[in-house]
This record gives structure tokens, sequence and C-alpha cells, in this order.
């Protein structure tokens, strides 16, 4: 009887890959704890006073958020490379972009969401307003899978090198610019009290882009990196 | 069952051999033999579409692997150099993760494939506890829980004891018998009923 | 046709067709460079607001466009290259990535010493520039990842992924600047256009234009003489390629 | 732009325009002689190894 089921290929890389980054629980956080500590950087580099640090806010928040996704995006595919079950999994019944949209949700729910819950504190730190921190997790709760879908065709493309890490931000930065222009601008918007549907639309239709396409490339970027 | 026309492979730009016409039929065991760095392990990678081939073609079933590659994944497993197995997971959760991923409900489940290769007492440790040779058996009785008519085994024999390699001679036997074909490269030479035991020496 | 392209696609035709075209299409591009040229800087008039300093613009913008175009052109190559597998367009593709590179530092270096007595200052964030950067950003990402790697064939095959992703990243990013910029700093900054263009203007513009695509095909027909070279040392059709000096 | 002096003068913007195009220039001849450096280099190579193979006087 030969009958492959998708779902439970799905959810079996998804829970092999949170049990996994539970039993690594260091290199869950890490990549949060950076973000913390970048962000505690700027009162002390720039200046306490509410008034700088309120415009500033938005900003530091995002490029925090930014640099703390990309620290975490090796791990999606590097050890799985190392140990020759990345060649197991593509080799699999299942298809490539369904292995990678398991390992990007995977990445999400370990790196993308603590970012989610630490952010109002952060906001706090950098004396945000209240009025922005809504509108804080709804761009963050957009912006960082979209993070994720398109680190992993940089990690994709990177998997195969021995030193990854600098390329892959060279490689995956320029990409991200959009996500950080209209997030951190909607926050700094409702900071203002304007509106910031416009701009919430645009990360929404990013998302949906890179939920489609970003997926292929990576898979594209899979299969030649493991040739 | 397996056949190849005028395969050709290469690694970085060094041409590693071309014009390889093979014929695997159901039953038969090919083994692979030849000079490190000959390219043994990038024609078993290539055979099971893991490598693109530099020239020619190769039909499982007479149908192109590289035009439905679905059902020709269903029907390979590739046991490589490297074991696949997570180190933090036990032995027991790697494979019940390689069983959600098999399409097929094989008649061996995860504790009797340990059992088969003597690793019941290791069924719940992290596999970084393991030692090499019992990772690797570990990585073997992926065969079991698997109904993949082909099997591409590079090496199997490396870091195994005297008895798991009668173990995997036996199921290489079985799994001949039950129509099934094997690709193996090994310097243990396999003692096999000729009929169903073919060489192929590859480089120059 | 179809034969013809498949002719044309073994390196072996391709490196002789390149050898010869090579000299014709350099004699071309010097003769366009001089008339664009001595069209721009001497026969057009200056202009009434910026004098002579917006003669740049017969650099600036020629260079603009070949930096989009020749990513384009990159990007195609390295589809083609990467779905029907030729190893020319994959030749053609990681030889324009450095020529289009150049073309986009062109584009920013220009643009920014014709700033400076418009603004008074090196950079500006204007809009335009600021694309032209990232994008610069984009070929550097590129390249990057083509020399990464031992295998040659796995890298350009990477990187035409890449430039894929850069193609429909690009018209985001530019529309993301462009909403960014008049955010920001609205219309007040005068936008780089060039003034009122007047066909003594517009005439070298476009001779410019055509020359800088004359120059990109030189240039990537030599790098991808040099590439196949590289790439195909040991084949056989070198040998009798090299004993006619071709 | 009717003599020379003035023409190199630029109305002033002299500097401006002429480093312009000066590194232009610089940077399109670099990507014409590097490509042919190397491709010289590369025959070069190339043809002694043919030659040393096939014992070819070259």
């Amino acid at each position: 009887m030969r009958y492959f089921s998708l779902s439970k290929a799905f959810m079996a890389i998804l829970s092999r890959d949170l049990l996994l980054a539970l039993r690594r629980r260091s290199e869950v956080v890490n990549p949060l704890l950076f973000f913390v500590i970048v962000v505690t950087l700027f009162p002390l580099a720039i200046s306490p006073s509410q008034a700088v640090l309120q415009t500033l806010a938005p900003g530091i928040i995002w490029v925090a958020a930014l640099l703390s996704t990309l620290l975490s995006l090796e791990r999606m595919f590097r050890s799985d490379f190392e140990d020759g079950s990345l060649e197991q999994l593509l080799l699999s019944p299942c298809p490539p972009t369904v292995v990678v949209l398991a390992k990007v949700l995977a990445h999400w729910l370990v790196s993308g969401l603590p970012l989610l819950l630490i952010a109002p504190l952060l906001g706090v730190f950098l004396a945000l307003p209240t009025a922005a921190i809504p509108t804080l997790l709804f761009t963050l709760a957009l912006g960082t899978p979209v993070l994720s879908l398109v680190g992993a065709i940089g990690v994709a493309l990177t998997v195969g090198l021995r030193r990854g890490g600098a390329l892959l931000s060279l490689l995956v930065l320029p990409l991200y610019l959009p996500v950080l222009i209209f997030a951190a601008n909607a926050v700094a918007a409702s900071a203002d009290g304007l509106a910031v549907t416009g701009q919430l639309y645009f990360l929404g239709g990013l998302l949906l882009l890179s939920c489609s396409l970003a997926p292929l490339a990576a898979a594209a970027a899979l299969k030649i990196s493991i040739h | 069952m397996l056949r190849t026309i005028d395969l050709g492979c290469e690694r970085g730009d060094r041409i590693l051999f071309s014009g390889l016409n093979l014929q695997l039929n159901a039953g038969e065991i090919l083994q692979i033999h030849g000079a490190n760095g000959c390219g043994k392990t990038t024609l078993l990678r290539t055979l099971c579409g893991l490598t693109r081939p530099a020239t020619g073609k190769i039909f499982w079933q007479d149908l192109d692997i590289r035009d439905d590659e679905s059902t020709f994944s269903e029907d390979v497993i590739h046991i490589g150099h490297h074991d696949g197995i997570k180190h933090e997971l036990s032995a027991a959760e790697n494979l019940h993760f390689a069983l959600a991923l098999s399409a097929t409900t094989p008649e061996f489940d995860v504790t009797q494939a340990l059992a088969h290769f003597g690793l019941t007492a290791q069924t719940h440790l992290p596999a970084y506890v393991l030692s090499a040779g019992q990772r690797r058996r570990v990585a073997l009785s992926r065969l079991l829980l698997n109904n993949a008519r082909l099997w591409v085994l590079d090496e199997p024999f490396t870091a195994l004891d005297k008895d798991s390699i009668g173990v995997m001679e036996d199921m290489l036997h079985q799994h001949a018998s039950k129509g099934g074909c094997v690709v193996i490269t090994s310097h243990h030479s396999i003692p096999l009923a000729p009929d169903i035991h073919r060489e192929l020496q590859l480089g120059t | 046709m179809w034969y013809w392209l498949h002719r044309f696609s073994s390196p072996a035709y391709f490196y002789r067709f390149a050898g010869k075209a090579i000299p014709w299409l350099a004699a071309i591009t010097g003769l366009l460079l001089l008339a664009g040229l001595y069209g721009g800087l001497v026969l057009a008039p200056a202009d009434y607001q910026q004098g002579d300093s917006y003669r740049i613009i017969f650099i600036h913008v020629p260079s603009a466009w070949m930096s989009l175009f020749i990513y384009m052109v990159m990007a195609t190559a390295g589809g083609i290259g990467l779905i029907w597998h030729i190893k020319l367009a994959e030749v053609i593709a990681a030889s324009s990535a450095p020529i289009g590179a150049s073309f986009t530092f062109i584009a920013l270096a220009t643009g920014s010493l014709w700033g400076k007595p418009m603004w008074g200052t090196w950079w500006v964030w204007d809009a335009r520039l600021t694309s032209e950067l990232i994008l610069l950003f984009l070929y550097f990402g590129v390249i990057a990842l083509q020399s990464a790697g031992e295998d040659k064939r796995t890298a350009s095959r990477a990187s035409a992924i890449l430039a894929l992703v850069g193609v429909i990243n690009i018209p985001i990013i530019h529309f993301s600047v462009e909403w960014w910029n008049t955010l920001h700093q609205g219309a007040t900054v005068s936008k780089m256009d060039a003034p009122s263009i007047h066909t003594s203007m517009l005439v070298p513009l476009l001779i410019m234009a055509v020359a800088c695509k004359f120059y990109y095909a030189t240039s990537l027909l030599m790098r991808a003489r040099a590439e196949l070279l590289d790439r195909e040392h040991n084949s056989h059709w070198i040998r009798d390629a090299l004993k006619n000096h071709e | 732009m009717n003599n020379l002096a003035e023409f190199f003068h630029m109305g002033g913007y002299a500097l401006y325009v002429w480093s312009a195009y000066g590194l232009a220039t610089v940077v399109l001849g670099y990507n014409i002689l590097a490509p042919l450096w190397r491709l010289r280099g590369l025959q070069r190579r190339l043809a002694l190894r043919h030659a040393k193979n096939n014992g070819a006087t070259p």
C-alpha cells in the first residue's frame, strides 16, 4: 500500500526541528540576547534623552530584529547539511518546497516569534509611545516571517560553502530593505498618531509574495548546493 | 529495472568517467569497485538523483528519473558516508522521523528494526552517546523501515563489527530474493551467489 | 532558427565567432563614443541654470540605464543556463556581472560628482542614487556568490538563482525607496532629471546609450572567451582553437 | 565652445566634469584590459600544457 501523506511529513519535519531547537536551547536564546543587547547599545551610544530616543526607537528595534534574524538563519540548514540529513530530506518523497516551508516555519517559531514577545519591553527601553506598541507587534508579526522566508533562500545558496556567514548577510540584507523601510516607517507613523494601514497592506503583500516564491527559490538552491 | 545510457560524471572540471551503460535487473546486486577518488561515490549520488550527471540519462523502470522525481524518490533509499542521524535525537526518534517521511507502511516497526541490528539497549539513548558503528547500524536499520526497491549503499560495511556485517549480508540476500535491486560500493568481498552478483570496475 | 541557436551555443563555435566579432564591436564602440562625447561636450549648449556641470549627464544617465539593462540580461542568461543547462548561458551571466557592477559604480560616482556643485555635498539620499546603491549591493552579492565555492558550475548556478530573485526584488526595492524618499524629503530636492531635454542634448545622450551597449557587447565577449578557456580547459576543441591562434 | 582653454575650463566645473569622465574611462578601460590580460595568460598557459602533453613543438 503506497501512500505518502504530505501533512504527516510536514508535521514530522516541523516537530523534529522544534525538538532539536529545544535540545540545543543556547542556539535559540543567543539571537534573542543579541537582539536585546544591540537595542541597549543605542541609548548608551547616542543619548538617554527621551526626545532623541523616541524618534530613533522604531528604526533601532527593526534593525536589531533584522540582525538577530540574520544571526539565527545559519542554523536552518547548516547542521542538516553536515550530518547528511539534508540529503535524506531532499531524497524523500516529500517535495523540497514543503521541506523548506516546514524548516522556515520552525525557524520562525523559534526565532521570529520570541522577537515579537520581547519587542514591547525594548519599546519601553527606547521610550516608544505606548500607542505605537500594537503597530510594532503587527509589523513584526507580518515582517519576521518574510525575513525567515527570504533568509531561507540566502542560507540555501550558501549552505554548501565553508564560511557562508558573511556572504549570507551580503546576499540577504539588500532583499530585506523593503520590509525594513515599510515596517520602521509604520511604527514611526503610529507613534505620531498617523494612519498606518497603507504600510501594513504593503507588508502583507510582501509576506504573500515571499510565501509563494521563496520556497521555490530555496528548494532549487538546495538542490544545487548539495550537488 | 535500472538502466543508464551513456552516463558521464564530472567533479569540479575533472571528467571522472563517461559513456557508462548499466543494466540492472530485479533481484540483482551490483558491486562497484575502483580506487579512491575514481568517482564511485559520485556515481552512486548520480544514480539516486542527488547529483546531476554531466552527460547521459538514467532510467528506473523505463522512466527517466529526472522527469518524475516523486515516484522515483519513493522507490530509492540512499545511505552515504554521512549517517543522516541527528546527534541530539535518540535512535528511536531518528527512525520515527525517517518512518514518517517514507512512502509506505513496512512490515517492521522501529523497535523491531533496532532489535534486528541488536540495538535494543540503545533505543532511547541520544545518538551522540553511540559509537560510530552503532550510529551506522541505526542508519542501516532505516532500510527495514522502507519498501524502496532500489538500495544505493555507499560503503555500508565500514565501522561495522563482525556479526553486524553478517546481519547486513542477510538483508542484502533477502532484498534481492524479494526482487529488489542494490547498488553497493565496498572493499569488503560480499559472499553472494554469482547469478545475482554483478561487478563493475570504475576508473582507468 | 533552432539549428542556428544550437550551433551558436556550442562553446567552440562561440569562441571562434567572438574572436572575429570583437575587433568590429570595439571599432563601432569607439566611433559612437567619440560622436556622443563630441556632441555632448562640445556641440550641446550650456544649461542656463547649471552651466556646464550638467554635461556629466552624458555618462551618468547611460550608465544608470546600462546597470539595470545588464542585470536583466544577466538574470535571463542565468535563468536559461539554469533551466536548459546551457554552459554558454552560464558563462554569459558570469561575465556580465562585473561589467554591470562597473556601470553601476560609474553611475553612482558620476551622480555624486554631478550632485556636488548642485547641492554642495558629495552624497544625497536621493531616490535614484539610493536605488543605484542597492543595485550595486545586489551585484556584489551575485559576484561574491560566483567566486565562492570550489566548483565553478555550482557557483554560477547558485548565482543565477540569486540574480533571478534579485530581478523580482528590484522593482519592489525601487518602489520602496521612491516612497521612502518622497515621504521624508518631499519634492523640494530637485530630482536628478536632466534639465529641459533639448534635441541638441537628447541626440548625444542616445548616441552615448548605444555606445554603452556596444561597449557592453565587446567587454562581454572578451570576458566570455576568457571564462570559456578557463572552464573548458581540458576539452578537445581548445587544442585546435589554440593551434591556429584564434 | 570656441577655443580649447575654455573647453577644458568647462564653465568653472572642470574638476567635476573631467573627474567624472576620467573615472568612467578608467573603469571602462579596466573592463577591457583585464579580460584581455586574462585571455592572453590562459592561452599561453594552455598552449604550453597542450604542447607538453602531446610532445608537439609549440
